[in-house]
């Protein structure tokens, strides 16, 4: 019987100063993770509403993590402080629904963690993987 | 519709090794709104941007997406092509499929697909671009500079050098700051006030420098480039524009018995008083602490003998405000308090005094008239002890002290050290050491001096204990290299007391919106490319407020603050990040939300009459995003619970529209 | 007000009169020290070492007495105090010692720190107020020129003590004016008699205490107070040019109760 | 550097709980020393040997019976090293040996005299012998 | 029965209106049963001895609909506050949703109000009367000539069961005597949910949701949704939608819903009680607040005008998203 191969697909939200520019260390130092991995650049991870978040489970995404600037370190002050009350809550609540916990992620990734955002990609992908499809999550119209 | 046009960067073989860039570019040709699709071996080049420009007048291209290194790379470069290619740099975005695609897979099959999944994600978001163009906002061709130490005369001089209006704001009554207390300077040992009080004068005269002395700032509003100042003008109760200075008031103030403060009370003042004779404003000031006619209205004769008439019982604290482009720190430092480090006697013996007491007790205007005399019984001290790094190089453990070094105590102790020998050479002095730090130009040589010409005694160990008793000072110390413990009959201590922040620093700070470290110290936007400016734009740091630091260090950052400071008073309208946030007053509710999250103050809001749909209308409180001082961050977005607030170049809609095209 | 009282061996030995102004004194100022059941001694020194646990046991128990009866922890002597304070500390902060601790001695309810524990100065200061001392007062000390002699035991460690300033304390300078007598302000005052050596190294305990005696004198005192029977033994015995008293036997001819208490 | 002591080191450190490396070598501890005369090696020189692991020397001394647990180093150490916890804590690793009690009680009657308070006593025992 | 009478608020409602101290009065109306009461404006006394309505049926919180009826009454309004609804009454003033100048608030015990639901699974369907006045509850059913008699406290809506706070927070008045706020019971339901396995978790929550119809009628009630326009409204927002089509919406629905008023939230449980489907939202609501709690500390939305959400507050040192899952393990 052959069945496709599952490959999870993970969106990854990373603030502009702290951790898109970790990813790009990563790249610059050739620190492979999975290509399931798709960067979207905000300017802060307090950027990234929750919304975005169900919205990528929605289309079928079965990993979303959010990376930004170590907190003390924020570009903006303190854009990660709230990031980490808002995500805290919500990923409280989808666990509360009932919906896998290792699904979401927040990870602090400075600029110079490029091997950190490599080992952190390589590490929620496998967990990720490891849960298989997203079923409680997903919105079947919109699946591939 | 958008007409996009898709450029894939090979980047040499650097993205063409692992992702197949033609097959990218034949994927992207058919996503809404693709006109153009095509690849290069390098798109940054001439050749490539030329390929870009070309693109956009033969396709009539609206945006364009450029699949290539990471934006954090060429963003700029590509934004500069589509300008000069005649559309907005806004319409540009890059799709990251070097550093985060084909650096880091290394199969051509899954480094492709990503490729084009990236691509889709860049088409996406452009479809929903809109032209941004940048906010301007006028520059107040004004500067305020707060402390009028040396820090903030140097600072004021560079200013008004290039021809812009400054003020000063000073708490005490005259500009001078801690560098009118001392006597010499090192390494080069000029007299402090010699090279110090021209420089107030040049102040005083210069007519695009005004001087709030006795004053302090209130209030801070506005922004980078205009700032509304409040400044409270404390009553001094002497008219400052009539008051001549001749000292007529002071001599005859019956009320003399009032601690010197120029003097570190040392020596007492009258309750009208001039601080030091070169003060400048050289006006006098009336002290209602001490005042007798201001207290019980029992007096009046300073007003008898002020032939100009100057004298005002009546005089209210004056609050003025002013409109600023910039504004300079310079609140400089104090000694802290010995309390906590009374095994030194600080405050069970006259004789043991702070190094800053020591420079007032060398001085010729000082208590003494530069006499060295101690100050129990005014007696010549024959042996002296000074003590290093008191309060200095704690550890937070130890629950006193502070955690760093105050830098300057190694320079002045072997100046005051010297300076003793020379002028007294029967005179046996100590300095007791942990580290001798003299990093500086001609600095080291200073302190082998002191050791080798004039007979310093530099012992390396501490000071443990000093015991007052009798006329001696019983100073009981460890000298490590020798190993062995000492005592010392010494007649006169004194202790290199570490520096702090002043305490106006931390208010101040707050109004600004500027930040501190934990010891209050403000915090320099990049410790080591941006050490004159606070992360708060517009706001910048001189001298010792931003951490310890020397005369020549302290005038070198108030020139590198000034020269800033002009940069941007010479612009006429500063130019903002378009990717801002910005409020639909339709949807927005005035419900504060968004302006608590603000790091920058930018929301503000105001009231406004909306039109309803029965024609009637309604007054409506809205937010209002000031895109001069939004930095773009987007935390109000999210807090919105209407979602009026949108951030520009990052809207809703484009990031859902590229989670949607990664998802697909 | 009743109080949990820890007198010390000193206290009933060679100290007792430490002990008898002491209670007399608390009477007056409506206050019961009550002695804790069967204490015994605090070993008279307290060990920084975090694995000696056995010798803090008796610390322990009294600490736990008091806390059973929901009362503070009063004690006269300052190495008692001293070593009863720090023994407390050790059981809020070093959770290992704590565990140690209840398992040895087993107790219904585990013992965790919850007491407060005061120096009979403390007391004076905290719990009666020296403004209600100098209302008691009937006999005056008016004219004494008298130095305050602290010692180390009741100031160090100063994180764990926090009676006062370590290096520039005024509670018994306080104590001094409230009996209606003039402080003596001198540097030795905490400096170390050499107590601990009296035995070890009589020639250093001499020294040590000679200086002290010698900076008192020489800063005008005419009598020194202490609160240590082990100071007082070394500054006397090492011939203090001037008289050292415990600083209860001044309270109780302040208050009036010197002669009817049985010392 | 090879360090023969370390066990012992390790286990100093760890009863004292003593960080030697937070010391900067200022003296202070020794400079406020009231013992420091009588002593052979110093309380700067008991953190700096025991950090570097010359412990020996510091076991065979008659330092540790000098020290009078004054806490003066402790209080008044910059760096909140508090020498005196290492004092202690090396000279309960000399006298917990067999035999090796600094303090006998045979000794003891020809020190005393008449006035000398059990306090003397009771402490002298737990600081010298065990 | 409640404590203060109808004629007692109709009196300061009528010598309120009557001394001109205010306009309008914001009570409630009898609707087409006696238990289906309904929010109303009078502008009279007669108009109020007419209508006006006071019961164990009147749980409505008028705190929402002084944004609306602030901006259209000319002179102020008097509105009844029970202790619950002022929660929601400062909550919105911290938002500035309305001018506090336009307002009386008069503050009125609350004795608890019943649960219809409770009720019939009691009296049976078909009631034709329901009587609050004597020490019991009289329902008349249309099959049945004696009423029958209820003991009010067997049929308390859960949200007063776990009554919060018996305390006003705001009003110009108060009539009776103010109550403590009360350390109820109320996250207990949400603990034994959290006790679950996700899988059970998952099961309750398919369950319960599955059953919404997006009537928006939490959403209409909650005076935390005062928004000009709401998410749901818009079809920008990306989570505009009319209908649950799928799972997936009935989630993203609630879960948004919830989120939007985390930390504004009151818990004044209106969306609990006028879900037609009897979905309890409140234990949603309820989650955020005992999350809210127990991450950053006590923290009760409008007991204060003015305090600092903690959706918008943040200390250093909270604590991290993944460490969420750890407390809840243990």
């Amino acid at each position: 019987m052959q069945v496709k191969e599952y490959k999870p697909l993970i969106v990854a939200f990373c603030c502009n100063w702290c951790s898109y520019a970790g990813a790009d260390l990563a790249g610059n130092n050739r620190l492979s993770y999975p290509a399931d991995v798709k960067i979207i650049r905000v300017p802060c991870s307090c950027r990234v509403n929750p919304m975005f978040v169900l919205r990528a489970f929605q289309r079928g995404a079965d990993g979303v993590i959010l990376c930004g600037c170590h907190p003390g370190d924020c570009h903006y002050t303190s854009g990660n402080y709230y990031t980490r009350r808002r995500m805290a809550l919500l990923f409280s609540m989808l666990d509360y629904l009932g919906i896998e916990k290792e699904r979401t992620r927040v990870e602090w990734v400075s600029a110079a963690e490029g091997a950190k955002f490599a080992a952190t990609m390589n590490d929620f992908a496998e967990k990720v993987a490891a849960l298989g499809e997203n079923k409680r999550l997903e919105d079947l119209r919109c699946k591939r | 519709m958008q007409r996009i046009g898709v450029f894939v960067c090979w980047c040499g073989s650097n993205i063409a090794g692992t992702v197949d860039v033609q097959a990218v570019s034949d994927a992207l040709k058919n996503e809404p709104g693709v006109v153009f699709s095509t690849n290069y071996q390098y798109m940054c080049s001439q050749a490539g941007q030329n390929m870009i420009k070309d693109a956009v007048a033969e396709h009539k291209l609206t945006g364009i997406v450029v699949c290539s290194c990471s934006p954090r790379m060429h963003e700029a470069t590509f934004r500069k092509t589509a300008a000069a290619a005649g559309i907005n740099p806004y319409m540009v975005e890059i799709a990251n499929i070097r550093e985060q695609c084909s650096w880091v897979h290394k199969d051509m099959v899954t480094g492709t697909e990503k490729a084009i999944i990236l691509g889709k994600a860049a088409v996406a978001k452009v479809n929903l671009n809109t032209p941004l163009t940048p906010g301007e906002s006028p520059v107040t061709k004004r500067a305020l500079v707060i402390g009028g130490g040396i820090a903030g005369i140097q600072t004021a001089l560079d200013i008004a050098d290039a021809g812009f209006p400054v003020d000063i704001v000073e708490k005490k009554p005259t500009i001078g700051g801690k560098m009118a207390q001392l006597d010499k300077t090192f390494p080069t040992l000029d007299c402090a006030a010699c090279i110090l009080t021209p420089k107030m004068v040049d102040v005083a005269q210069n007519d695009k420098i005004r001087i709030f002395s006795y004053s302090e700032v209130t209030d801070v509003k506005g922004f980078v480039g205009n700032f509304d100042v409040t400044i409270k003008k404390h009553a001094r109760y002497v008219k400052e524009d009539i008051c001549t200075g001749c000292g007529a008031c002071t001599e005859k103030c019956p009320m003399k018995k009032v601690p010197n403060e120029f003097n570190l009370g040392m020596d007492n003042r009258s309750a009208i008083y001039i601080p030091f004779a070169q003060a400048v404003p050289k006006v006098a000031t009336i002290d209602p602490n001490y005042c007798n006619m201001l207290k019980n209205g029992k007096c009046g004769v300073c007003s008898k003998v002020c032939a100009a008439g100057a004298i005002d019982y009546k005089q209210q604290d004056e609050f003025i405000e002013e409109k600023y482009g910039a504004i300079v720190v310079a609140t400089g430092f104090n000694p802290i308090s010995m309390d906590k480090f009374d095994e030194f006697a600080y405050n069970q013996s006259k004789d043991v005094i702070t190094s800053l007491e020591f420079e007032r007790l060398t001085n010729a205007a000082g208590p003494t008239a530069g006499k060295l005399l101690r100050p129990s019984d005014l007696k010549h001290p024959h042996t002296i002890v000074f003590v290093q790094c008191v309060g200095s190089r704690c550890d937070a453990c130890a629950e006193k002290g502070k955690e760093y070094c105050s830098k300057i105590c190694c320079m002045y102790t072997a100046k005051h050290a010297m300076l003793t020998r020379d002028k007294y050479p029967d005179t046996d002095v100590y300095v007791f050491y942990i580290d001798v730090r003299t990093p500086g130009k001609n600095f080291d040589e200073f302190y082998r001096r002191a050791v080798e010409e004039y007979g310093v005694h530099y012992i390396k160990g501490m000071v443990g204990k000093v015991t007052p008793e009798g006329d001696k000072l019983k100073v009981q110390a460890s000298d490590l290299l020798a190993n062995k413990q000492l005592h010392i009959d010494a007649d006169l201590v004194v202790l290199a007391a570490a520096i702090e922040p002043d305490k106006s620093a931390r208010p101040l700070a707050t109004m600004l919106t500027a930040s501190m470290d934990t010891n209050d110290f403000f915090t320099e936007a990049h410790p080591k490319l941006r050490p004159v400016e606070s992360p708060t734009a517009g706001v910048f740091l001189s001298g010792a407020c931003q951490g310890p630091k020397d005369i020549p260090e302290t005038v070198s950052q108030a020139g590198a603050a000034a020269s800033k400071v002009i940069g941007l008073l010479a612009k006429d309208k500063l130019t903002g990040n378009p990717c801002v946030a910005s409020s639909n007053e339709l949807m927005c509710n005035g419900c504060s939300t968004c302006e608590r999250v603000c790091p920058y103050g930018a929301i503000t809001y105001e009231n406004k009459e909306f039109r309803m749909p029965d024609r009637t209308t309604a007054i409506r409180r809205i937010a209002v995003v000031n895109p001069a001082v939004c930095q773009g961050c987007g935390c109000c977005t999210v807090a919105c619970p209407s979602g009026a607030m949108d951030l520009r170049g990052f809207a809703n809609s484009q990031i859902i529209a590229e989670v949607d095209a990664i998802c697909k | 007000m009743k109080v949990s009282y820890f007198p010390g061996c000193t206290l009933k030995t060679k100290a007792k009169e430490l002990d008898a102004y002491a209670r007399k004194c608390a009477e007056v100022l409506g206050v019961t020290l009550e002695e804790i059941e069967d204490w015994q001694c605090c070993g008279g020194v307290f060990s920084t070492s975090r694995d000696e646990v056995a010798t803090k046991l008796s610390s322990v128990r009294a600490l736990k007495a008091a806390n059973d009866k929901e009362q503070p922890l009063v004690t006269v002597c300052s190495a008692c105090h001293n070593v009863i304070k720090q023994t407390n500390h050790q059981v809020q902060t070093d959770a290992e010692f704590a565990d140690k601790v209840n398992r040895y001695m087993a107790p219904e309810a585990p013992y965790s720190g919850e007491t407060a524990v005061y120096h009979y100065l403390e007391m004076l200061r905290d719990l009666v107020g020296f403004d209600k001392i100098k209302e008691k007062v009937v006999n005056p000390q008016t004219g004494k020129k008298i130095a305050a002699y602290y010692g180390c035991l009741l100031l160090r460690p100063n994180k764990v003590m926090q009676m006062d300033d370590p290096e520039n304390p005024s509670i018994i300078e306080d104590f001094i004016r409230a009996i209606g007598a003039q402080p003596v302000i001198y540097a030795s005052r905490n400096e170390c008699c050499g107590g601990y050596v009296t035995m070890e190294s009589p020639e250093l305990a001499k020294k040590k205490s000679n200086a002290v005696t010698g900076n008192a004198a020489a800063a005008g005192a005419e009598m020194m107070v202490t609160a240590c029977p082990l100071c007082r033994y070394n500054l006397v015995k090492n011939g203090s040019e001037i008289p050292v008293v415990y600083f209860t036997e001044l309270l109780a001819e302040a208050l009036g109760v010197k002669e009817d208490t049985n010392a | 550097m090879h360090n023969k002591n370390q066990y012992l080191q390790e286990e100093l450190l760890r009863t004292s709980g003593v960080n030697p490396k937070k010391c900067m070598r200022c003296g202070k501890c020794s400079a406020t020393c009231p013992a420091y005369d009588e002593m052979e090696y110093h309380p700067h020189q008991f953190v700096n040997m025991v950090e570097s692991g010359d412990i020996e020397p510091l076991l065979n001394s008659k330092s540790l019976y000098r020290c009078l647990s004054c806490f003066a180093c402790i209080d008044r150490c910059p760096r909140g090293v508090e020498p005196a916890k290492l004092v202690e804590a090396v000279r309960l690793a000399a006298i917990r040996k067999q035999g090796a009690n600094h303090l006998k009680a045979d000794d003891v009657p020809a020190m005393l005299d008449d006035d000398i308070p059990q306090q003397a006593l009771v402490s002298a025992f737990r600081k010298y012998a065990k | 029965m409640q404590k203060i009478t109808r004629d007692q608020l109709i009196e300061k409602a009528a010598s309120l209106l009557a001394n001109g101290t205010v306009s309008c009065v914001l009570g409630w109306q009898k609707g087409e049963f006696d238990y289906d009461i309904t929010p109303a404006v009078f502008d009279t006394e007669d108009e109020l001895k007419a209508n006006f309505v006071w019961n164990d049926f009147c749980g409505a919180n008028f705190s929402k609909y002084l944004v609306s009826k602030t901006k259209k009454c000319e002179g102020k309004i008097l509105v009844f506050l029970k202790a619950c609804d002022t929660y929601s009454f400062n909550q919105l003033l911290t938002e500035h949703r309305f001018d506090r100048e336009k307002v009386y608030a008069v503050g009125i015990p609350c004795e608890g109000m019943a649960d219809i639901a409770k009720v019939k699974a009691i009296a049976g369907d078909g009631i034709s009367s329901i009587d609050c006045s004597g020490e019991k509850m009289a329902v008349t059913t249309i099959y049945e000539d004696a009423p029958v008699m209820i003991d009010a406290k067997d049929v308390l809506a859960e949200r007063c069961v776990n009554c919060k706070s018996k305390k006003h927070v705001a009003y110009d008045e108060l009539m009776g005597e103010d109550g403590d706020v009360i350390d109820s019971a109320r996250f207990d339901e949400v603990a034994k949910i959290e006790a679950m396995t996700p899988d059970e978790r998952f099961a309750f929550w398919q369950n319960e949701l599955s059953r919404c119809i997006r009537c928006n009628a939490c959403r209409d009630i909650c005076p935390a949704c005062t928004c000009e326009k709401c998410v749901f409204d818009n079809p920008n927002s990306s989570v505009e939608n009319k209908s649950p089509a799928n799972s997936f919406e009935e989630k993203m629905f609630h879960i948004i819903r919830a989120f939007h008023v985390a930390g504004r939230c009151t818990d004044c449980g209106e969306c609990s009680r006028v879900c037609p489907q009897h979905i309890p939202l409140h234990l949603l609501n309820r989650k955020f607040i005992k999350d809210i709690d127990s991450f950053y500390g006590d923290y009760q939305a409008g007991a204060e005008v003015g305090s600092r959400a903690p959706l918008v507050n943040y200390t250093t040192d909270d604590l991290e998203p993944g460490e969420v899952f750890e407390r809840g393990d243990n």
